[in-house]
């Protein structure tokens, strides 16, 4: 998967819990729940809609990586390449 | 050559002995010739032929029980048989029809109530779980169906799913609270170290989706500290009337402005896993403004929680006709003294918005000591 | 309707009427029973039609139920038009057999051949002190059987007016008439333009809840809605009429109406009528229904000759009463 | 008829019965060709019908109860040569012999047992229930007696509308048990209606002798005790049984009452098809089989040389190609829609409003 790709699904994934936002105004280094105003459950629908997607189980420690949209997509293609297909 | 079969002398004749052969092969027999003698359950009977010709083989031996239809012998007769073999009368309808696909829909019986009842929720679309009966043995009656209809009507007057009205009727159910009810305020600040560290420690423990969220401690202190200061449960109707069961009433923010305030029944008696499954229940649909009439007339207490990233703490107006409102402001981390200790710990800021009319001060202040006690001890919650 | 339409009569009248009546209109018809001449009806029923109409057409029979009620089933088959009277619905029993394998099967077996314009009147009913042997309800038995038409008459109309239709049908027709109610004097519709064997009638609307009922419970179901609207209980009155075949639709309809059904009747409440009517309620309106359905029948009693012990072991008017209330009383 | 037998009837008879109850039949032994070859014709067809039945029956194309006539045959084609079309005729569930006598058709007979469409009843009464509107019979009655108060009923409905027909009841020994019997042989006296009682005797109630059955067995008294004309007649003879219901017949018309006419007879087959006779010794029915009504007659006729065995060989072959074709409608016949199931339970004339 291209970045181009991870972040289009991504977007779609934010429009669906936070149909009221615009995710795909953000810019690569943005804090992502401080611009979209996502608390702390809509945060946890967020990293829900990761595993369902992509098969990627993000540990409460991680919730730093995943910040920023930049972060966001390096951190799904790091996770992504060490699961065997 | 014909076929002499064992004969059916009644449909409730199955089978039959044969005893005696009264011929033997070569033999000539001619129709009404008695030519076998067979044991049934009524006894010994002469069994007739009802043809004509040679005997040419004798197929059963005597002593042998054979099923009615079967052939017994052979006759020979020289021109074409008369004794064509008919088939057994029956068989052509139970020739195999595939077999249908059936699947029973059986719905668990949840509810009790009048047949009519249940016809009237289905077609207003009423769920009956949220109505209370009034009839034999406490069965939903047509009556009680009709009431919560008439209830639900008027919810869904003073709510349409417009933003603008979800503004007013906040406006109007604040302004009407901060008229009538004479608020005191009281607060407290809760470390919340203890409660977070089990919390990460229990998230390791579940799958994504069932991760707790802080919150959920949150709630479940409350109700807890409820059942010991059941003062603050209740409503101000013409002085205050106590409710036994603990509803708790979580205000959401929606992103489009206003608030909603589903209540979250029992939460007391439910873990917080229920609890939080009753979070991921209420609040998308609340967001999405699809909440049912019951889910937001029925809370007994309100809570706030602010969430990160936020202000440090709130005063809150409380919902009438409830009597309290417990908020929670954001976890900062903050200078923290112990023992003569300095240490920087996330702290929470609650308080208490109560009613004079109901409580004073104390048993206010007696709710805050509990709600901070239950979150030194997370894992008794 | 008007009161100048209405006739004073009581019920002994109404069915006397009717036999006149028909015995006027049909010279085919003829009335034979047990003491319907000389003596002139056990019950003074027939009284005088010997005298008007001679023997040939009001005939005395010997005690014989099978006999003659074959007579009668014979009769019809060979052309004319017979109206048996057997004395009581007690000694129908010594007919069963010609009422229920002949009667009701001859059209059947005989693969339409055959119609057996016979009209049977049965005097019935309880509440004489008459004991076991001679106080039973057995409507219920013959409206189990396919074939027959059954009839209840519970009003002085329906004393007055069934007989004339019955003697349109072309299939055996039995009438249950009451004798308890021979001496009534009631108000009795004098228009008869839309008289039906067919259907059952709501005889008192209401809209609170629906009592059904037939023959002896008629009345009884009247009085008691007359209380109950003193208590500000609207209760519709449903006789039955028809107990085969069974009219369902009226008493579905009264249920639509109402939602609530409590069936009364005389006969014993295992396997009555009434637990016929309340089992089709449950298949075809059971969605209308805001209560349990309720029965009150006859106490499961050979019938007791003491009167108090016949009065406990029959649903009266308090009884409806106090049921309906019961039903009622939730909130 | 012994004469001390006679006095203990009269000593029973009601005072207001004038006449001698018990009549005598005088022999005949005239009979004319064409007659005689009818009535072997006759005896010959139900006979044969009914082996056909028996045989379709071992072969499950008949269900049910069947009943044989085999024996008897002289009894149902004797009586019917004294009816006219108008007479009224109820029978037994041992009926087929009265159908076929009666005109029945054989295949609509035939097709009744195999419950088709095509049968005289539609398929809804079968062996036991073979009714026929048009040709006055009624049955094919199952329930024993059950059908002589109908009987009665019928012949009270033609002296209502002074028409001028009788009503001829066929029953058997079993029936004069039967209260039914008693309350309707009073009542017929009683009101004096146009009705042949015919009794067939056979000896036995299905399984259960005559001696166990009636205190007093000579049944004709029986009738006598009621005040009706009664006799006996050797039933297996259908020239005297033809005399015998000739003359009740005229007895009816002249004095308007009933008659009571006892047919001594013998039934050579089980009393269904499932009985193993555990009742009665075969010696017994080899005795009666000797006095077979069909070999009788057709000895008489040929001893008078009214038939030759070619005429009987004639008469068989026909019967039996009558017999197949009678099978062959049968087989060939229909089953009613399952749909018209309710049919006929009430008349279509009955409309709901």
């Amino acid at each position: 998967m291209t970045d181009e790709e991870i972040k289009h699904v991504v977007v779609e994934l934010f429009k669906k819990i936070a149909p009221d936002t615009e995710p795909e105004k953000l810019a690569p280094d943005d804090d992502i729940r401080h611009t979209l105003e996502i608390d702390s459950f809509d945060a946890l629908q967020f990293v829900v809609a990761l595993d369902e997607h992509f098969g990627i189980e993000t540990p409460e420690e991680d919730y730093g990586k995943i910040a920023t949209m930049k972060n966001l997509i390096y951190y799904i293609q790091q996770k992504k390449t060490r699961l065997p297909t | 050559m014909i076929e002499f079969n064992m004969p059916s002398l009644g449909a409730d004749m199955e089978a039959g002995t044969l005893r005696e052969w009264l011929v033997k092969p070569g033999d000539k027999v001619k129709r009404g010739d008695i030519i076998a003698i067979v044991e049934t359950q009524k006894g010994l009977i002469d069994i007739e032929v009802f043809d004509e010709g040679v005997v040419n083989q004798l197929l059963i031996r005597e002593d042998e029980k054979v099923p009615v239809g079967t052939v017994m012998a052979l006759i020979a007769n020289g021109e074409k048989g008369t004794g064509k073999t008919l088939q057994r009368l029956g068989k052509e309808t139970e020739t195999g029809k595939p077999v249908e696909e059936w699947q029973p829909v059986i719905a668990p019986h949840l509810v009790k109530a009048s047949p009519l009842a249940k016809r009237i929720a289905a077609e207003k679309n009423i769920d009956l779980q949220t109505v209370k009966g009034t009839g034999e043995g406490g069965a939903i009656t047509k009556e009680d169906v009709e009431k919560a209809a008439a209830q639900k009507a008027v919810m869904n007057e003073i709510k349409p799913p417009a933003t603008e009205s979800i503004r007013m009727a906040v406006a109007a159910a604040m302004s009407k609270s901060n008229r009538e009810i004479p608020h005191y305020y009281l607060q407290q600040k809760i470390d919340m170290r203890k409660a977070l560290a089990w919390l990460v420690e229990a998230n390791k423990l579940r799958g994504v989706k069932q991760r707790l969220l802080p919150v959920v401690l949150l709630i479940k202190a409350v109700a807890k500290a409820l059942t010991a200061v059941p003062e603050l449960n209740g409503y101000w109707e013409n002085g205050f009337r106590h409710k036994d069961e603990i509803n708790i009433g979580f205000a959401i923010s929606l992103r489009s402005g206003g608030v909603m305030i589903p209540a979250i029944h029992n939460a007391d008696k439910k873990t917080l896993d229920e609890l939080m499954t009753a979070l991921n229940y209420i609040i998308p649909r609340a967001r999405a403004m699809k909440l049912k009439s019951s889910e937001l007339s029925t809370s007994t207490i309100t809570i706030t929680s602010l969430g990160e990233a936020n202000a440090e703490l709130v005063y809150g107006v409380i919902y009438p006709p409830q009597v309290a409102l417990v908020g929670f402001g954001s976890i900062i981390e903050q200078p923290w003294a112990e023992q003569g200790m300095l240490d920087v710990r996330p702290v929470i800021t609650a308080t208490l918005a109560a009613d004079h009319r109901a409580t004073d001060g104390a048993t206010g202040s007696r709710l805050l000591m509990y709600i901070n006690n239950y979150l030194q001890k997370p894992e008794l919650l | 309707m008007n009161s100048n339409d209405t006739i004073l009569i009581t019920y002994r009248e109404a069915l006397k009427q009717a036999v006149r009546e028909a015995l006027h209109k049909d010279e085919k018809v003829f009335l034979m029973g047990e003491d319907v001449g000389r003596y002139g009806g056990a019950f003074a029923v027939s009284k005088g039609l010997l005298q008007e109409f001679g023997p040939e057409r009001i005939m005395d029979v010997p005690l014989s139920e099978n006999g003659f009620v074959g007579a009668g089933i014979g009769a019809a088959l060979g052309g004319m038009r017979p109206i048996v009277e057997i004395m009581t619905v007690n000694f129908s029993l010594l007919a069963m057999d010609q009422l229920v394998n002949n009667a009701a099967t001859l059209l059947h077996m005989s693969g339409g051949q055959l119609n057996v314009p016979v009209v049977i009147r049965m005097s019935c009913g309880t509440g004489r002190q008459l004991a076991a042997q001679h106080s039973h309800s057995w409507e219920p038995l013959f409206a189990h059987i396919p074939g027959l038409i059954v009839l209840s008459a519970g009003t002085h109309e329906d004393a007055r007016h069934m007989l004339p239709m019955a003697l349109q049908s072309a299939d055996p027709v039995i009438i249950f008439e009451y004798t308890a109610m021979l001496n009534m004097e009631k108000d009795m519709p004098g228009n008869t333009s839309d008289f039906n064997i067919n259907k059952a009638m709501v005889r008192k609307p209401g809209k609170d809840i629906s009592i059904i009922t037939y023959g002896a419970g008629v009345y009884k179901a009247l009085d008691a809605a007359a209380a109950l609207a003193t208590m500000g209980v609207e209760a519709e009155v449903v006789d039955l009429r028809i107990l085969r075949p069974l009219d369902k639709d009226t008493a579905f309809e009264s249920v639509r109406k109402t939602h609530r059904a409590l069936l009364v009747e005389e006969a014993w409440a295992t396997v009555n009528i009434s637990a016929e009517i309340s089992a089709c309620i449950m298949e075809n309106v059971f969605y209308e229904l805001d209560l349990p359905v309720q029965r009150l029948g006859g106490v499961e009693v050979p019938m007791p000759y003491a009167k108090h012990l016949e009065d406990a072991s029959l649903p009266q008017k308090e009884d409806i009463v106090e049921r309906v209330k019961k039903m009622l009383q939730h909130d | 008829m012994s004469l001390d037998c006679r006095k203990e009837i009269f000593q029973h008879l009601n005072n207001n019965v004038k006449m001698s109850n018990i009549i005598e039949i005088k022999p005949v032994h005239t009979i004319d060709q064409v007659h005689g070859m009818q009535l072997l014709y006759q005896m010959m067809r139900i006979r044969r019908f009914e082996e056909k039945s028996a045989e379709m029956y071992t072969k499950t194309r008949i269900r049910g109860f069947l009943h044989l006539y085999i024996g008897e045959e002289a009894v149902a084609v004797g009586v019917m040569q004294a009816l006219v079309a108008d007479d009224n005729i109820l029978s037994t569930y041992r009926e087929h012999g009265h159908a076929l006598a009666r005109g029945i058709d054989a295949p609509v007979i035939m097709a009744e047992m195999y419950g088709k469409m095509q049968g005289c009843c539609r398929g809804r009464g079968g062996s036991m229930h073979l009714f026929d509107a048009g040709k006055k019979f009624y049955g094919g009655n199952a329930i024993v007696a059950g059908h002589l108060p109908i009987a009665v009923g019928m012949a009270l409905a033609s002296k209502k509308q002074n028409k001028q027909n009788i009503t001829c009841c066929f029953f058997g020994d079993g029936a004069v048990a039967e209260g039914a019997f008693h309350e309707s042989m009073n009542l017929a006296a009683l009101w004096s209606v146009p009705l042949l009682m015919v009794c067939e005797n056979n000896l036995y109630a299905m399984g259960t002798a005559i001696r166990y059955s009636h205190a007093v067995q000579e049944l004709e008294k029986k009738g006598a005790a009621y005040g009706i004309g009664s006799v006996a007649v050797n039933g297996m003879d259908v020239l005297e049984v033809e005399r015998a219901a000739r003359e009740a017949v005229e007895r009816i018309h002249t004095t308007g009452r009933p008659f009571f006419l006892v047919c001594n007879t013998y039934r050579f087959r089980a009393h269904s098809m499932f009985d193993a006779e555990l009742y009665r010794d075969k010696s017994e029915v080899e005795e009666w089989k000797k006095k077979d009504p069909i070999q009788a007659l057709q000895k008489q006729l040929l001893n008078e040389q009214l038939v030759t065995d070619e005429d009987v060989q004639r008469l068989s072959h026909e019967i039996e190609q009558e017999v197949q074709a009678a099978v062959d409608f049968a087989e060939a016949g229909t089953w009613e829609p399952v749909e018209e199931l309710s049919r006929f339970v009430y008349s279509d004339q009955r409309k709901p409003a």
